[in-house]
């Protein structure tokens, strides 16, 4: 079972990918090293490691780097939100 | 349904109204509409995480419902190409005692600020750019750790 | 002019709108709408002192317009009989930034409701009588003496 | 020339007036010494200086009850405000 991972706005454009379905390798449990394992394949992925604020979500919810992931999860990672 | 995320504009005098139809408690209603400011902008396009929007301003709107005592919220945030002077964003708060609604509906326009994932890229005649969050709006939100 | 006194209703949509048309940098419009509770109560009576109470509200406007940087402002309030569900007042503020919305809204409803001359005479079906003034309205204008 | 005095709401009810035009005595220089010398005529008018949280305007403007008085002002007593 993959995990979904999802890139919004200025990091989607940055990145020329909206999504994607990854495989978890064993090891890689948090939202922080979901990200390190993406931006460990140079760039433009690097750029998740650099993204100054780089926020994140797991299953809709806005969590921190340190928070659980797991297969069938849905992870996102974006810029500080702007709405309103 | 308290909270839509939708292309479509509102009826903001008709929100309000249908806000306080039907509940002879409601004295007070406090409003916040948002507006596209023109200057150097074109146009603006809302961008959203669909699956996680409603849900986000759903869990704001039951923060405030836990903090004061309120008879009915209304959120509706647009998303999409908007214009200048185009309203993006409505909450209304109804509530018996002014300074609650008053209260919450500030609130709850701190925490979309900051909490609801929508994103403006911004066009100008020099081209797109997204708009950079605001220190300002963090701060904001921090006054509600600290008091009401 | 930014401040009615009128025994007609008003339309809020039509309100908000007026104010920040023509204005593209009107980002932020927060506004207030009182009205009639029920329960007991089957009617109201608002009785004001004419002269004064323009005057008055217009002197509340230009206080709150010192205090925060504000586009638009524009107070209504109604007198005469209502009924519960009636509107009593309307208090619309538009600014670039959404805090001095919120905060000059509020600023002219605590003072509005403790320094305009307006009376409510309520009926019920045990008779009329004359509303009280509340504590908390004046507890609420001394918090603009410390802070914003 | 007068002082136009006018009374609002519960004090026009208790007076059962509206208002009056009063010539100012000598010694009569303040909203207090006005109330005071309106009150000393007996019932119903004494109810001015019992009234709890009396209210005063010279002029349209709300004002203590030591601001001045002339005559050619207009002078209004009433209870606190309750619109809004």
């Amino acid at each position: 079972m993959t995990t979904k991972v999802l890139y919004f706005a200025s990091l989607r454009e940055a990145l020329g990918s909206s999504g994607e379905e990854i495989s978890l390798p064993a090891g890689v449990a948090t939202t922080g090293a979901l990200r390190d394992l993406i931006a460990a394949r140079g760039e433009p992925w690097s750029q998740l490691a650099r993204a100054k604020n780089l926020r994140c979500a797991v299953n809709q919810a806005m969590v921190g780097f340190d928070a659980a992931v797991q297969a069938g999860d849905e992870v996102a990672f974006f810029p500080p939100v702007t709405g309103g | 349904m308290s909270v839509s995320v939708q292309e479509a504009d509102f009826d903001v005098g008709a929100e309000i109204a249908a806000l306080t139809a039907g509940n002879d408690n409601a004295g007070a209603v406090a409003s916040f509409v948002g507006l596209v400011r023109g200057g150097e902008i074109e146009a603006m396009t809302l961008e959203h995480y669909p699956a996680m929007t409603e849900k986000a301003l759903a869990g704001i709107v039951a923060d405030a419902r836990g903090r004061w005592e309120l008879l009915g919220v209304r959120v509706i945030h647009r998303v999409g190409r908007l214009l200048p002077g185009d309203r993006i964003v409505l909450v209304v708060v109804s509530s018996t005692h002014r300074h609650d609604a008053f209260a919450a509906c500030e609130f709850i326009m701190d925490y979309l600020k900051t909490q609801a994932p929508f994103w403006k890229l911004e066009q100008t005649a020099a081209g797109s750019h997204w708009v950079d969050a605001r220190e300002s709006d963090d701060a904001a939100l921090r006054r509600w750790s600290d008091a009401q």
